[in-house]
């Protein structure tokens, strides 16, 4: 099979233990819910904006719930329950609460019928406007088309996003087919989604659903002009993982950084938190017709490339059965992988090409997400453009789907406007005089490259095995990722973990995971 | 001429291919749109800082009216190399077995080091490279040092959670790591370190060293550190400013 | 703020990620040996040149007591993008056909160009891409111009023996490519030419051309020429640019 | 036969066509000798020096004869009668030549077998003491050692001997394995070799026999240093190309730029007389153990690299021939080709795999000198690093021998010193993390890379054929390579070449091509 003639067995073995591990997993999220979650159903549910003192209503909202002790049984429900007492829309009822009108769980208890419908009838609106969302990006590539693939993946980082959006068409005019806005270093701790257009982020920008409204008319207006669809991205992760899904699918977002495990290991986010967070937001990405982004690639940063390059397969493994629970099409699977060795490595290109041409191999429909040098860059310039254009010789060899550009200026600052420019350029050239190379070559039998890919396939589904025997959640509390050690109990954002009891109920997992797509 | 010239170190230039030709490689962006125009604009910005023979060799579109260039130009700056003194550590770097012994020999007990990577920083592998046992480049980390209780609180700790420890395990050493440096986020973050261990009163009492790729020396003194380590630093630059500071500001008893 | 600011086109400044940040990319040699203080060299160096916030981010050993430096750093410098003005050849470039119309109905006869590559100079490439037949990048060359003679003389050609020919064939227009540069050989070549022609009092007679990479409109009026031709130029550039004099300086009948 | 499936008979018909050009050609180059010929006889014999105007003393001594009428006998002849007449030595009687002391001429015609065993004493020293140059340059290589293939080959060009010692002790240190130091522009139409150490080149430092010794003794220095034998090479070409063997042999360089046809088209230099001195530089080159290094790669220069592929194969096959004639070494041909391909091209890595790979297979053991883009190099310093990154691949994708390392600044100026560090640094990363690519990959059978492969082949091989029928001269009066026409009696130096009289030798022809080597 393929190139590198891999071991099919293994591959199936390592894809059932992988599913056994999500299924087990999947058990404990759909006994939970979290704050997040909930403050996500109050947003689809139409509640935006934020009180006097700048928070959001949605927050205010379940706070009211947690306060009232509620929670277990979700904010759908005791949003409807509002609604059946008050008729009011969600907006006003949040409003109420806000202004401290309404304590939500006071009110009188309405048949769980009547608080169904009316919540549903509200939810089924949402979701049918997240359909058009999709159905306007589906028509946008229709007509104004996009790039080949790999997709040229640019990230723009200023902390200001009119400045962003600067950069971002600059970025787009000079080839790029994906923005990704940044996200200012530390928001991912907080438990809430920041409001409104914001100009002040360090090493990123804030992601609010503002900033999302703005940079995707800017890259809408860009893409009318060069006759191309922009894809956009940004991070749903974090303590706030399935809101900002929620934002994304509604202002179309076209891609979504979204993996719990990133939070785990480099956020030192609670796993059970996330994890429960992660399910929804998946659901929503897959409804909206959103690709996400795993992270294996970060593993790469804290542990060896040549080492640990078992471990990004295995968690691909995971991550792919993960989206599959969510409803998430092959087609929307951007799994991460990074081409990171040291570069003074002698044969280390040939170890890469066969860690991305299996990648390529065992998950064949997936437009793999493969990002780019990072750890081994230095302030050396001139190298780093080399080690990025032997990143993207690889890609254009083994067929990579998206190409985060590696930046020259990697190990000094976020991009300036021409350094990205100079990236997309140096893929630019590479992608297109080495267009069909992945055709014409092929790996001798049983050599290095044939070998390692062999091997590491053969570890992944030891480690596979392993875990799932032991749990994914021991698994990480042994530093199996990354090399990074996280306990079931630690981290941040355990506190806003609820078990769900018999009543609870949210609507659009139900709509979004069985609705017609 | 029967031979190269000598270099005057007291008169340094720099050097394309003929001694104090003076030549440099720039490049940058200005916000004027792509053309003759903007070339001239390039080349005055750089006449203007005191470039002679300022050349565009490359100028292209960013297709925002913004245009990026790549210039040659020669200066006529000197500097004395002769007389530039850089300030820094300037004890000699002992290694692992050295410094154990000096632990031993000259401050009799275990020191007490704790880590962190500071304020919303997670970047962790600099500190790790310091402090874990597995050490950086072949070099093993404080952890696994004779005579060091290293504790790594690991990343994005508060400075107050960073003081807390610090004074619960009667910490001699405290060592911050600071790698976001965009728009000099770090400044303000190692300031308030030191300003909340001076309001404890413990200042005096602890060695505090602050590193990561933009930190110097320098820089580290400015803000009130005893000392900065940059890139290329490993475990026993640390330990060695560590174990000498104790003996010489007498935190040996305290 | 609620938008992007705006660029203030009288007071423009480098642009790395914010307005007005003024960063700018360095690299260049000092001939000191690698070390903490050449870093600190490589500092001063450019904080003399009015630079701020000057930083190193790459230093490298070149192993012959020579260090490479790799710097940003930040200007203050700006410049009036609005009030500068690039002296250019101000005629609207014509295409082949409307040249070949021009010289018929203007000048009504055959216009006689020679050109060559001269001095030591042997890169033709330039030149032919001028003159030949076939041309540059899909625009055809002036051997192929209706109404024009032209005659390459090629590579290494002595100026004496270019102005010897362009006398013999009554020329109109003179076209020297100049592509060695280095140590600025190109302009006692330059010079020489001119000056020939003027002890052979034909200067005035001659449409005199130069052209190469280096080239630039400006230089070549400084040196004597009518017009200077850089990188990226076409046949019909150079062409419109005679047939224009020719009519505008009254060498029709000449 | 190897990776591109190429048709070994086209291969051996081309190689056919090619020895009975060069022996067509060879007919006309035993007929006849040059004053550049003679002027080396002379300085073989051991004249050095220059007279009180700096005209060289070989100059003075072949002008006297070719004064006198004499030149069609050759200098071994009048310098042996010289000496069987007044029992000095040939720089005594060069010396006396130019003070007008003697006509040589004019003295009488000794015995012949007298002055032949004159001669030949004298001659048969020079060509030991070659020897021994050779064995010293063994002896380094056995005991200092060699970088690894493909060499690390860098130019120097500062114009100063002493500016470019430094620059090539940096080099050196830097890990390249072989400096060149170009020539001053103009120095090959010299019809004289500049004498002393100098400083004042353009674009290149002028080859003088005292410079060649500066630089092998700085080179030497720096290789114990090191512990790396370092490779000096120069220009043997233009109007003194055997000259320059003969003080390349006896300074120990080890590479020579060495071949007629650049010469005529790059330079204008006549055919006639260029073909014969390269005849004699090459039988100096071959004894002396010298690698040259032919000029193909120039004709992607004024030609199109994709339309002009076949060139370059015929060329090499031509220039093989002429190579073996005079007694080279297949190890010892550095055939030169070329990355000179439009970067905008797509598919064109693939065209230019295919060239290279196509050379190694078609001329297995020769040192294959492959040059780096030149002509499609910009201003655009990063680009071009790229562009570089790209044609070190293809090299170590190909076992190339000998790689010419490309300078991000080749469209700007001479390499200054750190350009040189940078792509140095470029070429020893890609070549040892891409190590044994070579061995790990195959290309698709009658893909696009075999194909273009054979249709290459294919061309060159007609080329030759045509060539075989119409004769060297007049192909070259068509234009054929390098889209350059030259007439076989027009450019510079037809005046020094001179028929052969029956009484015509040269020691060294004899003594080299046939001495134990
Ligand atoms: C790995 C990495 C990450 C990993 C970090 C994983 C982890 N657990 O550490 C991940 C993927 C999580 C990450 C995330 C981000 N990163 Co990051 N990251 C890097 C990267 C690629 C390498 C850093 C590294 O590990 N270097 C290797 C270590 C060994 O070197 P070091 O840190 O310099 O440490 C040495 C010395 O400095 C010194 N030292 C360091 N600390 C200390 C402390 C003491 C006491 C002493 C004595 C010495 C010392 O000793 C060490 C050993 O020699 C750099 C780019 C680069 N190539 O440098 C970007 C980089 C640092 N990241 C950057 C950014 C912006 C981010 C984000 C903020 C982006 C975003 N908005 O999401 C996030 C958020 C992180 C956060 N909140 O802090 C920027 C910072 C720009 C700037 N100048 O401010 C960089 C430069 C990339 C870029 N060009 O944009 N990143
Ligand atoms: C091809 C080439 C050669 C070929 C030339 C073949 C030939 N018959 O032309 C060969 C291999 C022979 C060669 C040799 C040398 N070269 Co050379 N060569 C180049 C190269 C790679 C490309 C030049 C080129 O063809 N450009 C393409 C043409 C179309 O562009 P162009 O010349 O700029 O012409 C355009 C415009 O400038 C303008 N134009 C040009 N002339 C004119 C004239 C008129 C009237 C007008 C209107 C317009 C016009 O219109 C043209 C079309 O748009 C450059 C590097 C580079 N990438 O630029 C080095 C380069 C020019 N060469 C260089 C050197 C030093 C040499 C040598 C001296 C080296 C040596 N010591 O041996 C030799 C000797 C040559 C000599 N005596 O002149 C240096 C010059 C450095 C400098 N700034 O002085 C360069 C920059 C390389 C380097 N970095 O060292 N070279
Ligand atoms: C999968 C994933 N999620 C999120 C992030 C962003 O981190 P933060 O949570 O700091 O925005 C990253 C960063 O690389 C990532 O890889
Ligand atoms: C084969 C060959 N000979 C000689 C030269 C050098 O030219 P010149 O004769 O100007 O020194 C070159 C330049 O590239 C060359 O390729």
């Amino acid at each position: 099979m393929g190139k590198l003639n891999l071991d099919v067995e293994k591959i199936n073995k390592s894809r059932q233990s992988a599913k056994n591990i999500a299924d087990e997993v999947q058990k404990f999220i759909d006994q939970h819910t979290t704050v997040a979650t909930e403050r996500t159903v109050v947003r689809l549910l139409g509640v935006d904006g934020v009180d006097e003192i700048g928070k959001p209503l949605p927050n205010v909202v379940v706070d009211n719930i947690k306060e009232g002790g509620g929670l277990q049984r979700g904010a759908a429900y005791w949003m409807g329950n509002a609604i059946a007492n008050l008729q009011i829309t969600p907006q006003e009822i949040a409003e109420k609460i806000s202004k401290g009108e309404l304590d939500i769980t006071r009110l009188p208890a309405k048949d769980e019928g009547k608080i169904k419908e009316e919540i549903y009838k509200i939810a089924k609106e949402s979701v049918e406007k997240i359909k058009n969302v999709r159905k306007t990006r589906e028509h946008f590539l229709n007509t104004l088309g996009e790039g080949p693939k790999p997709y040229l993946y640019v990230i723009v980082a200023t902390g200001n996003i009119y400045e962003d959006i600067i950069q971002a068409k600059a970025a787009a005019k000079q080839g790029a087919d994906v923005i990704a806005v940044i996200r200012t270093t530390g928001q991912s701790l907080l438990d809430y989604v920041p409001y409104g257009a914001t100009t002040e982020g360090f090493g990123g920008t804030y992601a609010t659903q503002e900033n999302f409204r703005l940079m995707r008319r800017a890259l809408d207006e860009v893409g009318e002009e060069i006759g191309r669809y922009i894809r956009l991205t940004n991070y749903c992760s974090g303590l706030c993982m399935p809101e900002i899904a929620a934002m994304g699918a509604v202002e179309r977002l076209d891609m979504m950084l979204n993996d719990a495990l990133y939070g785990i290991l480099f956020r030192d986010i609670n796993m059970q938190r996330t994890l429960i967070d992660q399910f929804f937001s998946r659901v929503i990405n897959g409804f909206a017709g959103i690709i996400i982004n795993t992270g294996e690639d970060n593993y790469l940063t804290t542990d060896d490339a040549v080492e640990a390059a078992h471990t990004v397969l295995a968690s691909q493994f995971i991550n792919e059965q993960f989206a599959l629970k969510a409803g998430l099409k092959e087609e929307q699977m951007g799994l991460g992988h990074a081409f990171e060795m040291d570069p003074s490595l002698e044969d280390g290109f040939l170890l890469e090409l066969a860690q991305a041409e299996m990648a390529r191999e065992i998950f064949p429909n997936a437009p793999l997400k493969y990002m780019p040098p990072t750890k081994f860059m230095t302030g050396n310039i001139f190298k780093g453009h080399v080690q990025n254009a032997m990143f993207n010789m690889v890609s254009i060899m083994t067929n990579q789907g998206i190409q985060l550009l590696g930046m020259l200026t990697e190990a000094i600052h976020t991009p300036h406007l021409h350094d990205r420019y100079l990236s997309i350029e140096n893929a630019k050239y590479i992608f297109n005089n080495a267009r069909h190379l992945s055709e014409e070559i092929e790996f001798k039998e049983n050599g290095r490259i044939q070998q390692r890919a062999s091997e590491v396939l053969d570890k992944a589904c030891d480690l596979l095995a392993q875990i799932e025997k032991e749990g994914l959640f021991q698994t990480i509390e042994q530093g199996k990722f990354g090399g990074v050690k996280r306990m079931r109990d630690g981290g941040k954002g355990l506190d806003g973990v609820c078990k769900k009891d018999s009543g609870y109920f949210n609507p659009f997992i139900e709509l979004m995971l069985g609705g017609d797509k | 001429m029967t031979e190269a010239q000598k270099v005057d170190l007291t008169k340094v230039m720099p050097y394309g291919d003929t001694l104090n030709d003076g030549v440099m490689q720039l490049s940058f962006t200005l916000p004027v749109p792509y053309g003759d125009e903007a070339k001239e604009a390039a080349r005055q910005i750089v006449l203007k800082m005191g470039f002679e023979e300022a050349s565009v060799v490359y100028a292209h579109d960013l297709g925002v009216e913004y245009t990026y260039f790549i210039m040659y130009a020669k200066t006529r700056q000197t500097v004395d190399f002769t007389s530039i003194e850089v300030p820094k550590v300037d004890v000699e770097v002992m290694e692992k077995e050295d410094i154990e012994n000096f632990i031993k020999e000259n401050i009799k007990r275990n020191i007490v080091v704790v880590g962190a990577c500071t304020g919303t920083d997670a970047h962790t592998v600099g500190i790790d490279a310091i402090m874990n046992m597995k050490g950086y480049a072949g070099h093993y980390g404080l952890e696994r040092y004779e005579g060091i209780e290293a504790y790594n609180l690991g990343s994005q700790v508060p400075n107050e959670e960073l003081v807390a420890k610090a004074i619960e395990l009667n910490a001699d050493a405290i060592l911050v790591s600071q790698v976001v440096t965009q728009k000099e986020v770090h400044i303000p973050n190692l300031t308030e370190l030191v300003e909340l261990l001076e309001a404890e009163g413990i200042r005096d009492k602890v060695v505090l060293v602050c590193g990561g790729p933009r930190i110097t020396y320098e820089l580290a003194k400015e803000l009130g550190y005893d000392a900065g380590f940059g890139s290329g630093s490993y475990a026993e630059d640390v330990a060695t400013f560590i174990v000498n500071e104790i003996v010489k500001r007498n935190l040996i008893n305290k």
